[in-house]
């Protein structure tokens, strides 16, 4: 017989989200400063560090820019357009991206620079380096622009496959390189001068007989390290491979839509059913496993020095320990979901919540 | 493996099957050699027959020994947990594959009926669905199969966005949309939920929305659907490029046209100085190659060259034209028709054997049969000609239907005593096409015997005769209201003459003769009458009356008129002296795919002549269902002392009402739903109070071609009905809809 | 034909077998083929069951009734090859209806 | 699910035997719905042995009583290809044949006089093809006698369908359409007693297209056939203005 959840529209998520396990705390998690932005809806904003400053937007079309000590507004601009990605910040420009396809650039006083049309809608934060923004559109491609006037300078792209994940993917721009993850499981490197295809590895094969099947996506930004690029898959694998030539040194049966992180020897990263696994980088070992937030629907982790740190759907952040996995501390915010994963500001780390409130927070 | 000679042949393993009937399939016989390909020939053979899972030939001396596996037979099938499918129609789905009770189980079908199924389910847009079956083997070498479904959340749409247009807003554009967001309708119509053939015809539709205002160079970059991890929400995004707006600068006509020129430059849509429209584009080939099409080229094709002078932005146009050879009509076969005579289709067929094909005869054709009423369904298919590239055969394949209405009743009641009434029609007799019709009713206060028959094709070219004769007595003496008595005898001819391919003129010559017999409280008109006609009088009506139908179908029309203008003068011979005008259309046009319009009229007016008054039996009448919906039959206009509806000599009758298809039923063709807004007056003698003016109603109303006959039901709701008036709300009718 | 009551009823158009034109015609060669013939005028409507070597392109077009137009061409083979034909020929454009 | 009440089967176990005397049963007391029902339960449970071959004939003979065409012809050829040389399945070709022969005319038909070739050929056609078969691949069954009987009905029927259509034709005046469908009758079927007419519409059609020789020609061999045809005189009486139908 049809369940009456059933009957009314949102019944269970796939798997149960676990409650809050019991925890005897290690450490201790407090607010340095919190500040509110602004809801973003279906979407998701990531807060941007350059030097003092704190960047960040909300799908309303406001964009931000507070001290970094202190977490004072410095100054609040309304874009005047529906924001869907954002925000980027670096070498004197602050990026956003709307639902129309435009990047839009700000100078770090809050005045507008250039905007650029690129008709995908974009969802991912526009990175820039060495006088080059890198914007993802949603489509899968990756645009290059200049820094100080917008215009384009090469494009990339690949065919789409019938159906993908809905990915908020960036790419991520390390030593001269792009690292861009697509629809169809294929992790691409290009150069970022002129957008030449260095090598491309595959990091998970679709398969199976339906298009929701054969989804084999890398559904987030990959993390690079010293030689390694590592990336994970939603319905795929997770896998690391040589930064040189692309070579896969190797790859582990997990499925990913959150993504991974890399710090310090570890990759972290929370599979689909919400478990944290610390593997070594290396050779992929496990070394440990956390499985007490199943179907909490966890964001992608950070690697913060001893600890890791992880958000999930009812705004909780939770420590875990670097070495063992073990729960070491949990702080509640403001009940709405953290998605975006947390960012590294000096002795601390900013998290972002879907219902619009900023925080910096630090360890004791 | 070395041949031998068979001596004799032994089959092990079956259980089901004879072995005669191994023998029969078995490509080997008693006194054959038997070598290694006629062996593995043979194998082959066994497996093709599907019944078995593994054959072995094996040899014992020169007996050969054919060891068989039969397949299981399937006991049971079972479902668990399927809602999205009634589970009948996936049972009757499997049996068409071979999956059925009783049938042999075959592994190879088990996973195409899987497959099928999930496919299924991803059309409907059921993404999480999970399906697993299990074969559980029974005794008997049987098995039971059983689906077992999680159909998991439906994804629903949460957003479809465009980027790139500029010259029309994303809401404009995403209205021409089927696939739209959630909204209150879409629990009905399932639009919400993805599917890869809606969104190609929206596609499609944005296509031509954009060709359609002059963008010839628009393009969809991409489209990317996204679904969200937890399977339940899907994300649409669509990237265009509009692309400058281009005018036409010139058309051409150009090749071998076979019509005169100038008849087809009228045909051509596109003016040059026009925004470019590639709907007009098309309609212009269409309607060029129509016209060719009349004149047996039926596979001429004709298709319009663009020259496109990017700067300028301007497109000129070269119609070339390619009439092919002139086709023939070999053969007209018609089937289907297990009741119809061949001949009563045939007449009707405008196309002929023998002639050239013409395809706006053929749809001419088409819709005389639809409008005969005899026929649920009409398809017609030309296939060519095997061994010929210039003949077609037509084949015409009819649905017929009951074209009778039965009423067989007995009652009692205190007034009428016993009363047997029934009647009888048959719009299609014995399949001869005529149409007769019987009615009986023997009450004592309503004695009605009444025939009529009508040969539509008395003649080849449709020249119709009908004759009606009734005897109509009617005694309320028994009723408390004024009695009075009256018996009428009568008998009509009727004549009908065809004068243009949808016109006909009918003529129609009556007599009767009618005796009344008032008492002391007889209602005042039935006095009058006496004093002015006497008791006995005769009538020797004459009618003549023009009709042009036009419609596509008898019962539920999408378009073309129907008009009729009719006069009836009684002729001087006869005692009453009367003339009745009255004339009556409907016009229906499609509003939408599956919307259709009708506006009904009707009026009439009548009078004495000689200084006679008009018989009051021989007055208009309005209300009721095929009027004013929501009124009692007749009940408008001025009524007498005894609440008694006059009628008057006056009529005028209008109506606005919207066809569409029974909620649940949509591609059914046998009912239909509709809202209307009716209006009605009859004005007759001023004196007396009543029902006098405009009468308006609304409401709803079915028709349904039942197994008995077509039926009507409606719902009418007076709108300025007054305390005096008799209302009805729901009224019914059985039988012809006009 | 007699009226009803002084209305002549509507007849139907009634058009029966090939139009052969004066072009066609004209491109016809004795000692053609059953092919050739039937690829310039067309398949032949009548073919009697009785004459085997004979075809008949008749064509006939009635319009309210009255007979407007008729021409018939008779095409006679001899062994399988065109020997000659017979019968009038339609001026050089058909006239549609 | 238990609010509804799931109906119990009472035939759950019920013997082969049983399940098949119910069904013949049934069968005889004319309905066909149940005993189908039955038949198929039969074969469902016990596929083996003499009543499931039993059942899968009568069950074709069930769907022809009932008037489902489609499904006993669909019934029939599967016994036919479970059993071809069963000793009986002559009978399956027989109702095959029987279930395209039974047209169901309304209840005004059996007035009317109206006979088959006024109506539907197909079905008179794949009724023909199946009697043949019959015919040819069981010389000796006994349903062939009355198979070769409704055969030869069923070419008059369809020889004088192609009649009545080229009489219309005449009356409309369409003279090339009455030639050939009265050459199809000539071609397929010869000996059919509708010949004759089909000749003499021949020789009409003719005259009227003023084409003398083909018409003296179609003549001859009418007169070397039917040397007292009634058409040779001046044709059939004219119907009476009376009969109405």
């Amino acid at each position: 017989c049809a369940t009456v959840a059933g009957w009314f529209g949102r019944s269970e998520p796939a798997g149960k989200p676990s409650p809050l396990p019991p925890i005897k705390p290690s450490a201790q998690l407090e607010v340095v400063w919190r500040a509110d932005i602004g809801r973003s809806a279906a979407l998701q904003f990531v807060p941007a560090v350059a030097g003092d400053a704190v960047y960040a937007a909300s799908a309303d079309g406001t964009l931000a820019r507070f001290d970094a000590t202190t977490g004072r507004a410095v100054w609040r601009v309304d874009t005047g357009k529906k924001l869907t990605g954002g925000v980027g910040a670096g070498e004197g420009v602050v990026l956003v991206g709307t639902r129309d396809g435009e990047v839009l650039a700000y100078d770090p006083r809050g005045q507008p620079r250039w905007t650029a049309r690129i008709g995908t809608v974009i969802l991912s934060p526009p990175q820039v380096a060495e006088g080059v923004v890198v914007v993802r559109g949603a489509d899968g491609r990756v645009f290059a622009l200049e820094a100080d006037s917008g215009k384009r300078r090469w494009v990339y792209q690949r065919t789409l496959p019938a159906l993908s994940v809905r990915s908020f993917a960036g790419a991520a721009v390390v030593r001269g390189a792009v690292f861009a993850g697509f629809p169809g499981g294929k992790l691409v490197a290009l150069r970022l001068s002129d957008g030449l295809v260095g090598w491309e590895a595959t990091v998970a094969q679709p398969r199976g007989a339906t298009e929701l099947e054969r989804i084999a996506d890398v559904a987030s930004t990959p993390d690079v390290a010293e030689s390694e690029v590592c990336a994970a898959a939603f319905q795929g694998r997770v896998a690391c491979f040589d930064v040189r030539n692309g070579n896969v040194l190797w790859a582990r049966n997990f499925s990913s839509y959150a993504g991974l992180d890399v710090d310090g020897g570890v990759l972290y990263v929370a599979t689909d059913r919400s478990e944290v696994l610390g593997l070594e980088l290396a050779r992929g070992a496990t070394l440990w496993r956390q499985d007490k937030l199943t179907g909490r629907r966890l964001s992608r982790p950070l690697g913060f020095g001893p600890y890791v740190v992880v958000g999930d759907f009812e705004g909780y952040v939770h420590l875990l320990n670097a070495d063992d996995g073990g729960l070491a501390a949990r702080l509640p915010t403001d009940g709405s979901a953290i998605a975006a994963a947390p960012v590294r500001t000096g002795d601390g780390f900013l998290v972002q919540t879907t219902g619009g409130s900023l925080l910096l927070l630090r360890v004791r | 493996f070395e041949p031998f000679v068979v001596r004799d042949i032994r089959v092990e393993g079956i259980q089901r099957i004879e072995a005669g009937t191994v023998f029969n399939y078995l490509p080997l016989k008693v006194g054959d050699t038997v070598t290694e390909e006629k062996a593995s020939a043979a194998i082959k053979a066994l497996y093709g027959t599907g019944f078995f899972k593994d054959v072995r030939l094996e040899r014992d001396g020169d007996v050969l020994v054919v060891f068989v596996e039969e397949r299981p037979a399937i006991s049971q099938i079972d479902f668990i947990g399927v809602r999205e499918f009634d589970v009948e129609q996936l049972r009757a789905a499997l049996k068409q594959v071979g999956l059925a009770q009783a049938r042999i189980f075959d592994r190879a079908l088990l996973e195409r009926a899987e497959q099928e199924l999930k496919r299924q389910y991803l059309n409907r847009g059921k993404y999480g669905v999970q399906l697993n079956t299990t074969v559980t083997p029974l005794d008997r070498n049987r098995v039971n199969i059983t689906f077992t479904v999680d159909e998991g959340e439906v994804a629903k749409i949460r957003q479809i966005n465009i980027v790139g247009n500029a010259a029309f807003p994303e809401s404009q554009l995403l209205g021409l949309f089927q696939l739209t967001t959630p909204g209150w309708l879409t629990w009905y119509t399932k639009n919400d939920q993805y599917s890869k053939q809606k969104l190609s015809a929206d596609l499609e539709t944005l296509r031509s929305f954009y060709l359609d205002r002059g963008y010839l160079e628009f393009s969809i970059d991409s489209t990317q659907v996204s679904i969200t991890p937890d399977k339940r929400d899907i994300y649409i995004t669509i990237t265009v490029t509009e692309g400058p707006r281009f005018t036409v600068s010139d058309v051409k006509l150009e090749g071998d046209l076979r019509v005169p020129e100038e008849e087809l430059r009228k045909l051509i849509q596109l003016k040059p100085g026009e925004v470019f429209s590639r709907a007009k584009v098309t309609e212009s080939t269409k309607l060029i190659s129509d016209r060719l099409g009349d004149e047996g080229y039926a596979f001429a094709n004709v298709n319009a060259v663009p020259k496109v002078d990017k700067e300028k932005k301007e497109v000129a146009f070269t119609f070339f034209v390619d009439p092919g050879r002139r086709v023939y009509v070999r053969r007209v076969n018609i089937q289907g028709n297990t009741r119809t005579r061949d001949e009563v289709i045939r007449r009707e067929l405008r196309q002929l054997e023998g002639a050239w094909y013409s395809a706006r005869k053929i749809e001419e054709s088409k819709k005389r049969l639809d409008r005969l009423g005899y026929f649920k369904e009409v398809n017609v298919e030309t296939p060519a000609v095997p061994g010929t590239t210039d003949q077609v055969d037509v084949n015409f394949t009819v649905v017929e239907q009951p074209t009778g209405a039965l009423l067989l009743g007995a009652g009692f009641s205190s007034s009428e005593g016993l009363v047997l009434s029934g009647s009888i029609s048959q719009n299609n007799f014995l399949g001869t096409g005529n149409a007769l019709s019987l009615q009986v009713n023997s009450g004592k206060v309503n004695t009605v015997y009444a025939l009529s028959f009508t040969q539509p094709y008395w003649t080849v070219d449709g020249v119709s005769r009908g004759i009606d004769i009734y005897k109509r007595d009617v005694d309320s003496t028994s009723l408390d209201v004024g009695s009075y008595k009256t018996a009428t005898l009568g008998i009509n001819f009727r004549l009908g003459v065809p004068i243009t391919a949808d016109d006909t003129i009918l003529f129609g010559l009556g007599a009767e003769n009618t005796e009344v017999s008032t008492f002391v409280n007889s209602p005042q008109r039935f006095i009058d009458f006496v004093n002015t006609f006497g008791r006995s009088n005769s009538n020797f009506p004459f009618t003549v009356a023009w009709q042009r139908d036009t419609r596509d179908s008898a019962f539920f029309p999408r378009s073309g008129r129907l008009q009729r203008a009719n006069a009836e003068i009684s002729i001087p011979a006869g005692d009453l002296k009367y003339y009745k005008l009255s004339y009556q259309q409907q016009w229906f046009t499609p509003l939408t795919r599956t919307w259709t319009l009708l506006l009904r009229g009707e009026a009439g007016y009548g009078d004495g002549y000689n200084g006679k008054p008009l018989p009051f039996y021989k007055n208009f009448f309005a209300g009721g269902i095929s009027t004013v919906r929501g009124y009692r039959t007749g009940s408008l206009g001025p009524r007498d002392v005894n609440d008694e509806a006059l009628g008057g000599n006056t009529l005028v009758v209008g109506s606005v009402e919207a066809f569409f298809p029974f909620p649940g039923f949509r591609d059914d063709k046998t009912a239909r739903m509709s809202v209307f807004l009716d209006a009605g007056a009859v004005y007759g003698d001023k004196s007396k109070a009543g029902s006098e003016g405009f009468r308006f109603s609304t409401g709803v109303s079915v028709s349904w071609l039942s197994p008995v006959g077509p039926l009507r039901l409606s719902f009418g709701f007076p709108l300025n009905a007054k305390d005096t008036d008799k209302k009805e709300p729901f009224q019914f009718q059985l039988g012809r809809t006009f | 034909c007699s009226g009803y009551l002084g209305l002549t009823p509507y007849k139907m158009d009634v058009q029966q077998g090939n139009v052969v034109t004066q072009e066609m015609a004209s491109k016809l060669k004795p000692g053609m083929s059953r092919e050739q013939v039937r690829f310039v005028l067309g398949t032949p409507l009548v073919v009697d069951p009785f004459h085997a070597d004979r075809w008949d392109y008749v064509y006939r077009l009635e319009k309210r009734g009255e007979l407007v137009e008729e021409r018939k061409l008779t095409v006679i083979f001899e062994d399988d090859r065109l020997k000659r034909v017979e019968g009038d020929v339609v001026p050089a454009r058909a006239t549609g209806e | 699910c238990g609010l509804l009440p799931t109906d119990e089967d009472p035939t759950r176990d019920w013997s082969a035997s049983r399940l098949y005397s119910e069904a013949k049963a049934e069968l005889n007391d004319g309905n066909y719905q149940n005993a189908i029902k039955l038949y198929e339960k039969l074969e469902a449970r016990y596929p083996y042995g003499r009543y499931a071959l039993q059942a899968q004939l009568e069950i074709a003979y069930a769907y022809y009583k009932d008037g489902e065409t489609a499904s006993a012809i669909s019934a029939a050829d599967r016994f036919i290809k479970l059993h071809p040389n069963h000793p009986n399945v002559d009978y399956a070709y027989y109702l095959k044949g029987l279930a395209n022969f039974q047209s169901d005319l309304g209840i005004f038909s059996t007035l009317g006089g109206d006979d088959f070739s006024d109506r539907d050929p197909k079905a008179a056609r794949e009724a023909f093809e199946a009697f043949k078969e019959l015919v040819t691949r069981f010389p000796q069954s006994r349903y062939t006698p009355d198979a070769q009987a409704r055969m030869s009905y069923l070419v008059n029927a369809l020889a004088s369908h192609e009649v009545h259509v080229a009489r219309y034709y005449m009356r409309r005046g369409a003279f090339v359409a009455a030639v050939n469908r009265a050459k199809y009758v000539l071609e397929n079927y010869p000996q059919a007693p509708a010949l004759e007419e089909a000749l003499a519409i021949m020789v009409r059609a003719y005259d009227a297209m003023g084409m003398p020789k083909l018409r003296d020609d179609a003549r001859r061999v009418l007169e070397k056939n039917f040397p007292n045809s009634v058409h040779l005189a001046g044709g059939p009486p004219r119907r009476p203005w009376w009969k109405l139908w």
